[in-house]
């Protein structure tokens, strides 16, 4: 559900980004200010809020005990969960936003899986009847544009900072997930025929096409996704590639020190 | 589980309390950026954000009142906000929950002003631990003035209970689940009206007394604290704050130099 | 939903109650003629028709195996469901009714449940394995106002004429459902100021504020309810109280001679 | 299960009835005070509520016909109207059988009088012992000339089966479960026509004919039942009763003294 | 959801009908030309597409292992389900399709069970715990009037050719379905008096009333449903059947020799 | 499953194929008479049917652009076009995959000559084996042609990927589900614009270029296969044919004989 963007508003944007402007001062391919807090809820077994510009993000993360898939027996389970909640923007409504949803959930669950970030056969107590089942649940509460990267950031300091509850289930010490990358996605707009980086709503309201690449430690891809109803040329894809190794290592580089 | 005692000789209740003891709360107005007024508590372990939006008009059509504003209140648990993770989804607790605030809230609104609109209230609990309920209804009623809905007062909430035999007041977690009674209030200072009431347990009569007594008490001083967050959110207003009789209006002139 | 009711009708019933009278020449704290009739439905391990004034509800009971709670391994369970259908009334849209019916349901599985009336251990057949499942269905069959106490008053009626079916599983003989408490509701509402026991549909169409007080047999309070949007002041609370003792006692006695 | 015997050597079923006996019928019309038309029918231990409110605009209003008036009849069965609770919400049963039943009643509605109107139909299945669509469907009828909808002819109906390789009308609940075949039927008396008709089990042709005849004697016998019913509820035309010739007439007539 | 035709097409169709006849030439008694492929699918253990006419229906067996139902422990399960997806005419909006899906749905079901076709006794493993389930899907592609007996009969064809794959599960080698009847239904629909055999899309929306009946190979009957807001006489009812005997073992011809 | 190895020491995968060969691809146009384009694809063993109907009116209204048509793909798995048979009811899976596959048609359908209507796209999995979307879009934007829907382009899509370490083509089921990484593409040849991009997995930056390289290559040949599809069910342009440049002015011309 694109908002409504009065067309002088969109004439503006579309005359900064030609002189590579942006209007809240940015450069196109500049990231915006963020903030990391953690530990912010006591009942999930690691939390995270994330402030990126004005989008604001809750994750929380909880660890119980569950049967495994039949046919990853051995593995234990991750779950993502987004909700957009009419509290983050009047313009969401649930019934409409569902789609969006679901794509904002598996693109975070896709980056999280596919980099192999959480070691799953670590979660498994007993093979093919008890495993650790990850939920990562991500609530938004402000929405000022670029959720995927926000999501995804929120999600990545919430599990790095997680325990499993081993204790309260009698099975030893609590411990940290068993965690070995570092994914980080980053998303870009085109608007115009720019590329710009982390966008904020007004421009996702404006862009013809979305870009997300999520990239591992190594500067290796680990998942991408393209969306909106325009499109990119391959060139603009590789330029985004390349902006997203630099940015990632920036942005992980404050998560391990949030 | 009933031999736990949640008082000990010296009267103290397991987290320090006295009987007549609220836990910490704070409150902080204006803390979202999209919604037209917003608050948000922290209530002891509760964590509660609250956002309203309105007065907008009311889709679908059928629901629209010609003469009044509706209040359609949202509550809320996120999943990560009880020990077990709650499932996504409004269960039949959120839903009965959603109906009393609303109602609550319904009562204070002066809604003659915007026919066929509706003021939509969100309360999210990020965490809770007992007393979500009267949290968010606290929190909400600051998230209306925020918004610069018109209101005849802040509502404060708060609950008394039972616990070992015992009157107490504001149940935390442990004292819920194992406590003999639970006696949410809503009430309003102005009017002296009681706009939310629930109870369940055991109580008699003169126990019922003692309990809505204690929490009328504590709505008083819940209700200086919803002051001091708005005057704290616009502090041009500051030096009105010493005047206590003004209290009302002031949150009224602030909806004005919020706009 | 209010059922829209013409402004003349409403002037009426406010110059009644003004001078205490109520349309239908009852008293403003008086209760309905009532009538109950017990063990109407075969299937059904115990029934109640309860008639109240012109409102009309069938309770029925089902008893069966079941697993319990986790947290509760050695008690029986009480699962109470309230349908508003549209048989009952023209305004009982299954959508718009269904927060409605929730709040009727959970108030009376409110008043079941804290007063203690079904001893809930005597329902455990092997702890965190098999227990009695107790399924309270509720059906509206005429409205005509003050289905909470309707539905409780059927629910007591018919939980104390209920057996437990153990022969049918191998588990015995038949017994009656392990009760102590006998707990009663009764529903005020307040229109103008007056407060009125047993609100018709047209007095609850009319009405401010709302409020059900359910009591035990012992003059105690087990559950109470404010509803609508209006409010009360304490000492219309506490009168509602002492008339909810004096009227408790009358109706358990037409259950107990029922 | 298959050698337990449904008819004895006397030609008895179980409980006692000759293959062409129907179970005891009692219907009752005019019980509901807020439905517009309604009729309560105890059938063997079949216990049915039906209620019909309209004609009423209908919502939404795509649904709206411009020639005549729709029927919506909602068959729905209690949860504890069988052995096993049966859950909230209504099954895909009872979605079929809502669809035969209402195709059956506008077939006698002269519907062509209410354009654009809805008429519903609620049946409420109390307890069920097998027939209950037969059982609802003759109830209903009644109902609707209680509401004073006008009708071509009331509609009885009943099914006929096979037990023990031997046809019998109105199979009850064992002789549902274990025979060999059911076939329920709606009969507009006036016109010789079968508005409802369904079969399922095993029949050879001659079975099916001799079935068809025995449900449709029976269902001229509950004709009469359901006049009754309205007879009794609007007594003053009582003295008309022995005009068959006029009893369709009656219930027009019934329906002008029941506004 | 009927729809919505021109006056001057239903006189059409009610005059040729007067004469015996048909817009597509076949006489009123008549079947159309009908063909039939199995084995189209190969994730299912068996398939079939049926092209009656224009309608084109594909169905697809899948059997698994599965709990069977407490009072039936020692049988098979059969679940049948037929979707009416908006590809196979512009009217099939889906919220509005439902009831139509299940009831169709329900009588396919109603002929495969009532026929007992299948042996559900041979398709249980062990007693109370594993038995074979078959599900049966049916999909329409392309509608054009009488899904009730396309759908039968690619469920028929679906489950003659069907396997049951027993060595996937460890459990020896794959078996045919263990069947012995052969089912087959055929529909009329009545127009104007005059009784037509496998109608069309266009001939449906015109109709009356719908008779479907379902026979056996030894020319019993099986199951029937009366369908649509007309009604039938008891001779019309007897002349379907004997259509029906006729009609059936061609049918079942075809799908013998397909 | 790690040491199952997918290309063997003569560099052929499981099935036989060379590292940047295609599954066998088959495309017929005009294969339904209701919708008002269709097309059947078999890819390798994915068998998929789309059907296009519109443009038409939009309901509900709020979803009508003033200045364009919207797209509505609805991608559906049949229950039984897996191993395990699906449940009925779309999947989250199936929710994003008809998102994206939207996405990718609405920038070449020329929406803005059909203001406030919808265009409705049916992409029915019939059996399903690695690469669903890829070929759904594929035929999907040939049924658009085959309906008339003015385009820019057809839009071919096919997957590259990664196994054993090495780049291929196109990856069949076994390769996807035990492959290191995924990149379904969407390419339109006349503009050289990626519609469709999703990528999981582990590619370095070479590899990825490598990949979609090879995406791109089999993406023209592709290309070809929708066009003969649609040549083929329109044979009175067969001439045409030769005349690569004028491909997609064909597909227009089609559009125009089809009609």
């Amino acid at each position: 559900m694109k908002e409504i963007i009065p067309e002088l508003k969109i004439e503006h944007i579309k005359r900064l980004a030609a002189g590579g402007n942006r209007a809240d001062g940015r450069s196109l391919g500049q990231f915006r200010e963020m903030s990391i807090e953690r530990d912010v809820i006591g009942t999930a077994e690691g939390s995270a809020r994330v402030k990126l510009g004005k989008t604001d993000i809750l994750v929380g993360v909880k660890i119980e005990l569950g049967a495994p898939y039949p046919n990853h027996p051995d593995e234990g389970m991750l779950k993502t969960t987004l909700e957009l909640r009419q509290i983050a923007h009047h313009s969401f409504d649930p019934g409409q936003m569902k789609n969006r949803a679901i794509e904002l959930s598996r693109v975070v669950d896709r980056g999280v899986r596919e980099s192999r970030m959480i070691d799953m056969k670590k979660l498994c107590i007993e093979p093919g009847k008890k495993v650790w089942m990850v939920y990562l649940d991500i609530q938004v509460l402000d929405y000022d544009g670029n959720l995927f990267d926000a999501a995804t950031i929120g999600s990545i300091a919430t599990l790095t900072g997680a325990r499993v509850p081993a204790s309260a289930f009698g099975l030893g010490e609590d411990f940290p997930l068993p965690l070995s990358e570092m994914p980080i996605s980053t998303t870009f707009v085109k608007i115009d025929g720019h590329i710009m980086l982390d966008p904020t709503a007004t421009e996702e309201a404006v862009a013809d096409a979305r870009l997300t690449v999520t990239m591992d430690s190594q500067g290796n891809l680990r998942a991408m996704q393209k969306g909106l109803s325009g499109a990119f040329y391959y060139e603009e894809i590789t330029t985004a590639i390349e902006n997203s190794i630099k940015t990632g290592n920036s942005i992980r580089e404050i998560i391990r020190s949030g | 589980m009933e031999d736990i005692k949640l008082i000990d000789d010296e009267g103290k209740r397991k987290d320090g309390r006295a009987p007549d003891d609220l836990r910490d709360i704070r409150i902080k107005a204006g803390v979202l950026q999209n919604a037209d007024g917003s608050a948000y508590i922290e209530w002891g372990k509760n964590k509660i954000m609250v956002g309203v939006y309105g007065p907008r008009e009311v889709f679908p059509k059928h629901l629209q009142r010609p003469d009044r504003a509706i209040v359609q209140v949202n509550y809320s648990m996120s999943a990560f906000s009880v020990d077990q993770r709650k499932k996504p989804g409004q269960g039949r607790r959120e839903n009965e929950i959603s109906k009393i605030i609303s109602e609550a809230l319904e009562k204070i609104i002066i809604s003659n002003q915007f026919p066929r609109t509706s003021i939509d209230v969100f309360i999210e609990v990020l965490e809770a631990s007992a007393g979500t309920r009267c949290a968010g209804l606290t929190a909400a009623s600051v998230a209306l003035a925020d918004a610069g809905i018109p209101i005849i007062d802040l509502v404060p909430s708060c609950a008394a209970g039972k616990i070992d035999g015992q009157i107490v007041l504001d149940l935390d977690k442990i004292e819920d689940n194992i406590g003999e009674a639970d006696l949410p209030v809503g009430y309003v200072p102005k009017t002296g009206e009681v706009v939310l009431l629930q109870m369940d347990g055991h109580f008699t009569p003169e126990e019922f007394e003692k309990a809505f007594g204690m929490a009328k008490e504590a709505c008083l001083h819940i209700h200086k604290l919803q002051r001091e967050a708005l005057i704290a959110r616009y502090p041009l207003e500051a030096g009105d704050e010493n005047d206590g009789e003004n209290a009302d209006g002031n949150v009224d002139d602030n909806r004005g130099a919020s706009q």
